[in-house]
């Protein structure tokens, strides 16, 4: 049983690390500023998300493992809002090209 | 081990271009963002010298409170911002200077190297009186035990720090209230965050202050997020800074202070000396004194942000 | 497992650390927020590994805070970006 | 090398950094931003100085831990003056420019 955890953690985390990599190269790549915004959603939800989940299991207490789901979603809340905010103060900066 | 390290010397790159970047970039807003970033990659820095405590206190302050002050004043000044070029000194005083702050660097560096070993400490002794405190946090127990003082000083610095701001005051708006924190355009989604996320914040703030006792946390740590949140309340738009001259505004900015001085000459008649806890109430008065001054602390760090009056008072 | 969740958070730590370019490049102002962002999502992550890895107290408590905190300088950053610069006038504001 | 070295050698570095910063710079904002810079590669000197200081079953020496708390919202506390002390002189200096 704790084999089939400790696997279910590696996958996670290392999927969860690839969204990193992947919201890192997005935000170096993409040519504008809203399709940068795009890829750094990406490794703020996805990736932070499946890195909390594969940590879950090795949690020691249960109130560890409601702190993890609680550090998850509020960066959610955190950086919607954000992106949000980004994404209105660049269109208003810059016209569109 | 090898990967800790490996951790380690990954982490202290980062930081180190960060810096160079923070004093080379040519504008001040990226110099900015480049400390905002700094601030961040120092708190897992204090998490990997074993000290969560001052992690804590970094990731509240440096990553947050510092970099809404430094961005606030960037973008105020920057129609007053020269081109960069225009102003730079002269290369041979840049290059002397750079000399000598390699020579520091350099001196600092072997003081580094060359510290003692085994390095002193005052672990041991901490440790050995912790029982008497009753509380199992030796930070806590330094801050407000056996270097008390330092804390109640520490706490006129702050009241001191913004009486200092609030003197920046025109004449003719002083009791009067800081200028609106809020965006220009109001914002739902920022309005969403402003809601939601300050409930939950002081739930964490007065968590950390509560098991500071005991774990990692603390009154500094604990009110630097409780400020930080009353702050976010007024960027959304939801809360006006209040006029500084209202009394409730003097009172609960004192009180902290106040209640640890009284605690503290109290103690001459109870325990013998100046700060000194009478035995068996060494815990209660820890946590009492915490409480009154988490309260302080975060309303001095809400109007150290807010910054001094610029509105007349309203009659 | 240990080593495992170290490697990872060093290579979290490493591709944000890529995305920290975009400050040095620009070009907008938004763009060069976009990486402190990143850098703090990536934190709180390479901190939940480091307290999963090494059992240190604290670490969650820590990452929470970070993420309190996460969404003040941008929001600094677009109230500074949305104001001109000049002394305002007094206003308002809600309340 | 230990961690607490490293980072230790990279407190020096930023030490320098920082002090060449609030010389180099024209911009009093730039200055402050350096100082915080240098303010905290001295904080981070004290925490290698703690980190080394193991014992009683403690992570670090927890005396100059509490120092550092204490100095880094001190810190803040003066980077909060000397912003408004800025902000007040280039409202001072507009007017004077719009009275001339």
């Amino acid at each position: 049983m704790s084999l089939l955890l400790d696997i279910f953690t590696v996958v996670a985390v290392s999927l969860g690390a690839v969204f990193f990599l992947a919201g890192a190269v997005g935000l170096l790549r993409f040519p504008d500023t809203l399709t940068r915004l795009h890829a750094l959603t990406k490794a703020d939800n996805v990736g932070l998300g499946l890195i909390v989940l594969g940590l879950l299991p090795q949690t020691e207490r249960p109130l560890a493992a409601v702190k993890l789901i609680v550090a998850w979603l509020l960066v959610q809340l955190a950086s919607g809002t954000v992106s949000q905010l980004i994404a209105r103060t660049a269109r208003r900066t810059e016209p569109p090209a | 081990m090898t990967f800790a390290l490996a951790f380690d010397c990954g982490l202290a790159v980062l930081i180190l271009a960060m810096a160079i970047w923070t004093i080379a970039a040519r504008t001040t807003f990226p110099a900015v963002v480049g400390f905002v970033a700094y601030g961040l990659l120092l708190t897992l820095v204090w998490m990997r010298l074993a000290a969560p405590d001052v992690a804590l206190t970094e990731a509240a302050i440096g990553g947050g409170l510092t970099g809404v002050l430094l961005l606030g004043a960037t973008s105020r000044l920057r129609a007053t911002e020269p081109p960069a070029v225009s102003e730079r000194p002269s290369v041979p005083f840049r290059l002397a200077v750079a000399g000598l702050c390699t020579l520091l660097s350099a001196a600092i560096a072997a003081v580094v190297l060359l510290l003692p070993d085994p390095a002193p400490t005052l672990a041991p002794e901490a440790a050995a009186k912790l029982s008497l405190t009753g509380v199992g946090n030796a930070v806590t127990a330094v801050l407000l035990a056996y270097r008390a003082l330092d804390t109640l000083l520490e706490s006129a610095v702050l009241l001191l720090a913004l009486v200092g701001v609030w003197s920046l005051a025109p004449d003719r708006f002083w009791g009067g209230a800081p200028r609106s924190l809020a965006l220009r355009h109001r914002d739902g989604s920022l309005s969403l965050l402003g809601q939601v996320l300050p409930p939950i914040g002081i739930v964490l703030g007065v968590y950390i202050v509560w098991v500071g006792a005991d774990a990692p946390g603390g009154k500094f740590q604990g009110a630097t997020i409780i400020g930080a949140m009353w702050v976010l309340t007024m960027m959304a738009g939801l809360q006006t800074p209040p006029e500084i001259s209202q009394a409730w505004v003097r009172v609960i900015l004192v009180a902290g202070a106040a209640f640890f001085l009284a605690v503290g000459i109290a103690g001459f008649w109870l325990a013998g000396a100046f700060l000194a806890y009478p035995t068996g109430f060494a815990k209660s008065l820890i946590v009492a004194i915490e409480v009154a001054l988490t309260l302080s602390v975060a309303a001095t760090l809400g109007l150290l942000v807010a910054g001094p009056p610029a509105r007349p008072v309203r009659t | 497992m240990t080593e495992f969740l170290l490697a990872v958070g060093a290579f979290v730590l490493a591709t944000v650390a890529l995305g920290l370019i975009r400050v040095l490049r620009g070009p907008a102002d938004a763009d060069r927020m976009m990486a402190p962002q990143l850098l703090g999502t990536g934190g709180i992550a390479a901190l939940l590994l480091l307290g999963a890895a090494t059992g240190m107290p604290g670490a969650i408590d820590v990452a929470l805070t970070l993420t309190l905190l996460a969404a003040f300088a941008s929001v600094a950053f677009v109230k500074g970006a949305s104001e001109p610069a000049e002394p305002e006038p007094d206003e308002g504001g809600g309340g | 090398m230990t961690g607490a070295t490293l980072f230790g050698l990279c407190a020096a570095v930023l030490v320098g950094l920082g002090l060449y910063g609030a010389i180099v710079h024209h911009l009093i904002l730039r200055r402050i931003v350096a100082f915080n810079l240098l303010g905290a590669g001295a904080f981070l000197l004290f925490g290698v100085v703690a980190r080394r200081g193991t014992g009683a079953g403690m992570g670090g020496d927890p005396v100059p831990q509490a120092l550092v708390i204490t100095g880094i919202v001190v810190a803040f506390s003066a980077t909060a003056l000397a912003v408004a002390l800025l902000l007040r002189l280039h409202a001072v200096r507009a007017a004077e420019d719009a009275d001339r």
